[in-house]
């Protein structure tokens, strides 16, 4: 098991390298100067001169990208702003603490809210309470999270007045966020968990605890949900990883500071640095729940369990 | 009597996570124009395999098949194209076997059209409908596509593809297991009365015995990769020496009362062929397990001139 | 060689029984037909493509989407202005209207760019395995793990804003996926027995993927592409919401919304029918989607 | 012991109910089994055998599996007429199923063990305590010929015939009366499938356990079975006890066909007689007799009107050829 777990960690970095690589190229040929932006049109051309010196804008492609590269291998250093001059580590976490909240808020609610939908439609195939659940799922990916953001507002906030409109200052602030952030994936997870279910449901094994008078309510959370709960995981790391690089948008409607609105300003600034660092960042935090997820998966399936203990075993 | 195809010393091994998987291991054969050989064995134990390279569908790790005297693994790309037309396959699986977007008599023109052996539309309609007589497929099939069709229809279309091109020699990798025993009894009596035709050599893989010795001249017994037994069908089933051919004879369930009293059977089941060890891979389950069994290469001991068996009993 | 021979082993009522027929795309039209969600999907859909199409017939884009008339913003929805107008004073019906046809053809466009580029990068991939497949799929992994808003919004920013650029970046930054189900689909059709027998009479590669896998394939390649125009139709509108897809004043919906955003405390109604005209338009693509797919593959209807 | 009813089913009939017609699965299915008896049940694919067990049990595809009339009695108990509750203990507990693929009969995410205890827990009155459980499940591993260490394994350690000895162990566990085997050999290869033979075999005379055995291979028939019901198109055209199928001179046309197909290892044949054409649509089902199409002794009857039951003793046939100066069923 810990031998799976650092090999993964290993053959993340390659991943982490291609990334920084890709970005670097495209905010390379970004037009515009970063410190031309910085300092705004009224600087002179010899101060603007001199910030690009100190920021070392000045070098070719790959003499950039190296030196860049080269500082976070030998000394963990991922820059420093160009825009606040601040580390790019201290951009990031000060921001990434509004994304989690957001992100933790609608994870929840999608996966709780999504499982238990997505069983009670499977179990209750083509009955109202099915009929129900699969218009709403497609009504809530039908719609654009920005809009269905904006009419929650209208309603919540402008109309009932029982929630704040925008801002990160308080708990309440979260609740509409976090719901238009999960409505996309809560539909997900229904869709995933009936399909799953209803698969699952028909497999041999399933209709051999029938024949053993195993009771309805053992069969369907025990040999059923035991075994379609796979795909759900996956997709709920997934979604997860998703989502705490995925609420851009989200925060812009919302006016949350969080990491999504980092990254646009960064982007408008060529902040590379930031960019990138944020960018690796989030790669870096969505590996770690791919590999919880795998070892989740590892938990509930003894077939995959044997897997690594086999491989751990062969080698050894 | 010709031989139209042997192999000699056919090998052919895949590598896998877990180490080398002898899925073929050091097979000789020979098949004469216009017989059958059947090639017999339980899941797992490389027949399949050997019917696909002895066509060149996968390339064999070692040795030879010789089809007309010409090491078919020498062929370039023009000679393998050649070597298509005398030597086509029957595949198992009458559903996953056809292209469900193709009509029937587009699949049954396709190898026509590739191997250009038709000259214009006309003359390659003609043939697919004369082909389709020959199988029985009747013409209101001609535009019919298979999911329309059941599963011996289908069967029909792999058997009218693979006469396409007028073969000497067809591989029929377990063509009745998919069917119905009804079914199956037709296209039986469809591909014996072929090859009284057409002359056609078969090799007849399956891991049924009574069908076998119904349609064989000659059987081969395979056991993880190797032939443990090579006799005249009537020597084989008269006088089975190895026993595992006796084991397997005498598992089939015989549909007569009173044929059998006590079911005598072999514990155990079928291991891996990744990396065997030396010596006889039947050993293990076998009854008559010596210690010489488990530790060199067993021979092959011609009984007669026609019956081959590979067991330490008749050294 | 090939003597004619008389029939053997026809079944006396080989002639006599008669099988339903039908061809395949009728048989998949009739499945389709039978799903109700689906066809009003298609009914809608048919209806908004038409509105689109014809949209320069009976409006003047310069007059009645662009020009602004300050006299006579912010009125709420009347007979005059079904929808109200906004803070330029433009009508906003006619404003989603021409919307219809800049929101469609961006999204179909953006899927044409992916579509196409992800299914030469999945086929060769999956077809051809080994070395180049790792290659291909290790870059679309570093892509991947790039969020997709974010990707696009930094690849717009590269190329420059305008409705092409716009294209290629969304058109790129969902080409991974695509890639991914593209070679899932071959890689399963490849191993089926009816390529090596195409193969076993010396088909060549180039006619085994043309007529042997393509057609196929292209089922599920048309139900992701109509889901794909779906979420494309979402992506675009994001962009423009953010500023950085299609700029004021062309009509696009999520350029609308965006314009809306910062009156909609006091002006709610500027939000509801650019954002209605979205969901309407993914809702009925995505129940064309999944009515193709159950039509394709009875099978896999639960 | 003997002539003592444990199952009869009189008259049945099942329809699935799909999307696009009514598939008429078994149609008018009569049988019977005394207690500690093997009934074989012969036919082709969509003969209608699976179907016939899953009624007995009442595990039908829920809404699209419908049992349109007749009845089912077990141990002098109206199957179908019972609760949910009822059906729920008879089954594992009286009468219990063998499923016809063991790679897939086993809950991968359960321990063998388990799987084995739960018929056990939910039903039993003779084991209840935990220890009582495990030792039961002991015994049954060992009954079936595997070590009871390996009740802590998962399904995916065993191979395909040892999982089957599990699941004949999982359907054992609680002693019923009547066993329902589903092609239990089918997809294992010869060797393994002759090996599970001899295993229910002395397993069924120990236990006096009732089985029906679903199969469409004569062989196996002929090797276990005391009598024989042949099924086509959802109903047994002929059935007795064994040897007046295996024997004797009357037989239905496609019994005769049947046994034509099966090349026989014992006799040399040049050439099978198989039966011409195909099994019937059982969405669309001929007039009359529904083997008429294929029938090589068709006659003009058959097409119009439903062969009636002809009795000889035990033996039945249903067909109008030897319905002349035989005793008929209304």
């Amino acid at each position: 098991m810990y031998r799976m777990i650092i090999k993964r960690l290993i053959m993340l970095i390659p991943v982490l390298l291609g990334i920084s690589f890709i970005l670097f190229t495209i905010m390379y040929f970004t037009p515009g100067d970063a410190a031309r932006l910085l300092l705004g049109d009224s600087a002179s051309e010899e101060a603007v001169e001199a910030l690009r010196e100190q920021l070392g804008l000045n070098g070719g492609f790959f003499e950039r990208y190296f030196d860049y590269i080269g500082n976070i291998i030998l000394h963990g250093d991922f820059g420093i702003s160009y825009r606040t001059r601040n580390p790019v580590f201290t951009e990031v976490f000060t921001r990434f603490h509004y994304t989690l909240r957001l992100a933790l808020t609608a994870i929840i609610i999608s996966s709780v809210l999504g499982v238990l939908f997505g069983i009670l439609s499977a179990v209750r195939q083509y009955s109202i309470a099915d009929n129900v659940i699969t218009a709403v799922t497609l009504f809530l990916t039908s719609m654009p999270d920005f809009w269905l953001g904006m009419m929650l507002i209208i309603i919540f906030a402008v109309n009932l007045k029982v929630l704040p409109i925008s801002g990160a200052s308080s708990w309440e602030c979260f609740i509409l966020p976090g719901f238009t952030a999960a409505a996309n994936y809560l539909a997900n997870t229904i869709r995933m968990t009936r399909s799953s279910m209803l698969e699952t449901i028909r497999m041999d094994y399933v209709r051999t605890a029938r024949a053993k008078g195993v009771p309805e309510k053992k069969v369907i959370f025990g040999h059923t949900l035991k075994n379609a709960l796979m795909p759900i995981v996956t997709l709920v790391g997934v979604n997860m990883g998703w989502q705490l690089g995925g609420t851009i948008i989200i925060e812009q409607v919302f006016g949350i500071p969080g990491i999504g609105s980092l990254m646009i300003q960064s982007i408008r600034m060529k902040d590379t640095p930031v960019v990138i660092g944020c960018i690796m960042f989030i790669a870096f935090l969505s590996s770690l729940i791919n590999l919880a997820t795998d070892i989740i998966y590892a938990y509930i399936d003894p077939r995959i369990r044997a897997q690594y203990v086999t491989k751990k075993a062969v080698k050894a | 009597m010709s031989d139209l195809i042997y192999t000699k010393g056919l090998k052919k091994y895949f590598k896998t996570p877990r180490g080398m998987l002898h899925a073929v291991d050091d097979i000789n054969l020979t098949i004469p124009a216009g017989k059958t050989l059947g090639v017999v064995g339980e899941s797992g134990c490389g027949k399949s395999t050997l019917g696909r390279t002895m066509i060149r569908l996968i390339d064999a790790t070692e040795g030879s098949v010789m089809f007309e005297g010409k090491d078919i693994n020498t062929f370039n790309k023009k000679e393998m194209k050649e070597f298509c037309k005398e030597a086509q396959m029957i595949f198992q699986d009458p559903y996953s076997s056809i292209n469900p977007r193709m009509s029937v008599a587009q699949l049954i023109a396709e190898p026509m059209i590739v191997c250009k052996t038709v000259s214009g539309k006309k003359e390659l309609e003609e043939r697919v409908k004369q082909l389709m007589d020959t199988v029985g497929l009747a013409p209101r099939f001609y535009y019919s596509y298979p999911h329309e069709l059941d599963g011996g229809r289908r069967q029909r279309i792999g058997v009218a593809r693979a006469l396409a091109l007028d073969p000497k020699f067809v591989v029929c990798d377990e063509p009745v297991s998919a069917l119905d025993v009804s079914i199956q009894a037709q296209i039986l009596n469809l591909l014996m009365d072929l090859q009284d035709q057409h002359q056609l050599a078969y090799m007849f893989i399956t891991h049924d015995l009574s069908v076998v010795k119904h349609i064989s001249h000659r059987i081969m017994v395979m056991y993880l990769g190797e032939c443990i037994e090579y006799a005249e069908t009537d020597e084989l089933y008269e006088n089975p020496l190895h026993p595992y051919t006796k084991a397997l004879l005498n598992a089939i369930p015989i549909p007569q009362l009173g044929a059998k009293k006590n079911i005598e059977t072999i514990s155990g089941e079928l291991k891996s062929p990744i990396e065997p060890a030396p010596g006889c891979r039947f050993a293990p389950r076998c009854p008559y397990a010596k210690p010489e069994c488990m530790n060199e290469k067993i021979r092959e001991i011609q009984i007669t001139p026609t019956h081959k068996v590979a067991c330490t009993l008749y050294y | 060689m090939m003597a004619k021979s008389k029939n053997i082993a026809v079944s006396p009522n080989e002639e006599t029984h008669e099988v339903k027929r039908r061809g395949q795309i009728a048989q998949i039209w009739f499945r389709f037909r039978k799903n109700k969600m689906a066809f009003a999907g298609l009914i809608i859909f048919g209806l908004l493509v038409l509105v689109a199409a014809t949209a320069p017939l009976y409006l003047n884009f310069e007059r009645d989407v662009i020009q602004q008339n300050i006299m006579d913003r912010f009125q709420g929805p009347s007979a005059e202005h079904i929808f109200g107008t906004d803070q330029f004073g433009r009508d906003i019906f006619k404003r989603v209207l021409w919307g219809a046809r800049v929101s469609m053809s961006v999204g179909i466009g953006v899927v044409v760019v992916s579509l196409g580029g992800g299914a030469i990068l999945g086929s060769i991939s999956g077809y051809f395995g080994g070395m180049l497949d790792n290659v291909i799929m290790r870059i679309c992994d570093m892509f991947l793990a790039i969020p997709g808003t974010l990707l696009a919004i930094a690849l717009v920013s590269a190329f420059g804003n305008s409705i092409p650029n716009l294209m290629l970046a969304l058109g790129i930054s969902t080409m991974p996926k695509m890639s991914r189900i593209v070679r899932s689909s071959v890689l399963t059709l490849k191993n089926q027995e009816f390529i090596e027998a195409a193969r076993s009479c010396g088909t060549s590669n180039a006619r085994i993927i043309i007529r042997h896998i393509l057609p196929n394939a292209i089922g599920p390649i048309i139900v992701e592409g109509t889901l794909s125009v779906a979420r494309s139709i979402i992506s675009v509108a994001s962009m423009s919401f953010i500023g950085l897809g299609i700029q004021p004043p062309n009509p696009e919906w999520g350029a609308m919304l965006s314009e809306a955003k910062t009156q909609m405390i006091n002006y709610p109604y500027l939000v509801y029918a650019p954002g209605i005209s979205i969901v309407l338009t993914v809702m009925s693509l995505t129940l064309i989607g999944d009515g193709l797919r159950d039509a394709l593959d009875p099978k896999m209807k639960n | 012991m003997a002539n003592e009813k444990l199952l009869e089913i009189k008259d049945l009939h099942v329809v699935y109910h799909t999307d696009e017609d009514d598939v008429y699965a078994v149609n008018d299915l009569t049988l019977s089994l005394d207690k500690g008896q093997t009934l074989g049940l012969v036919g082709e694919t969509g003969a209608g055998k699976t179907t016939t067990c899953l009624s007995i049990l009442r595990l039908l595809p829920d809404k699209i599996g419908e049992v349109t009339g007749g009845s089912i009695r077990f141990n002098g108990k109206d199957i179908l007429g019972i609760s949910e509750e009822e059906m729920r203990d008879i089954r594992g507990q009286e009468i219990a199923m063998i499923f016809q693929d063991p790679m897939s009969s086993l809950n991968p995410v359960y321990t063998v063990g388990y799987q084995i205890a739960e018929a056990l827990k939910y039903h039993s009155t003779e084991y209840k305590t935990e220890q009582e459980i495990e030792k039961r499940v002991e015994e049954m591993l060992a009954l079936v010929g595997i070590t009871p260490e390996r009740k802590n394994d998962y399904p995916h350690q065993f191979s395909g015939g040892m999982k089957q000895r599990v699941v004949i162990a999982m359907a054992l566990a609680c002693d019923p009366k009547l066993l329902l085997a589903d092609e239990p050999t089918t997809a294992l290869d010869v060797t393994i499938q002759a090996q599970v033979l001899k295993l229910i075999n002395e397993l069924k005379d120990k236990l006096k356990t009732a089985v029906v055995l679903v199969t469409h291979d004569l062989g196996i028939v002929a090797e276990t079975c005391d009598s024989v019901a042949v099924m086509y198109a959802g109903t047994v055209i002929e059935g007795g006890p064994i040897e007046t199928i295996f024997g004797g001179e009357n037989h239905h046309p496609y019994t005769v066909g049947l046994f034509g197909s099966i090349p026989n290892l014992k006799v040399k044949t040049k050439r099978l007689s198989p039966i011409e054409g195909l099994m019937p649509d059982p969405a669309d089902l001929p007039k009359g007799c529904a083997f008429s199409p294929r029938c090589p002794k068709c006659m003009d009857i058959c097409r119009t009107t439903e062969p009636p039951k002809v009795f000889e003793g035990e033996h039945m046939i249903k067909c109008h050829l030897f319905n002349m100066n035989k005793e008929v069923e209304a």
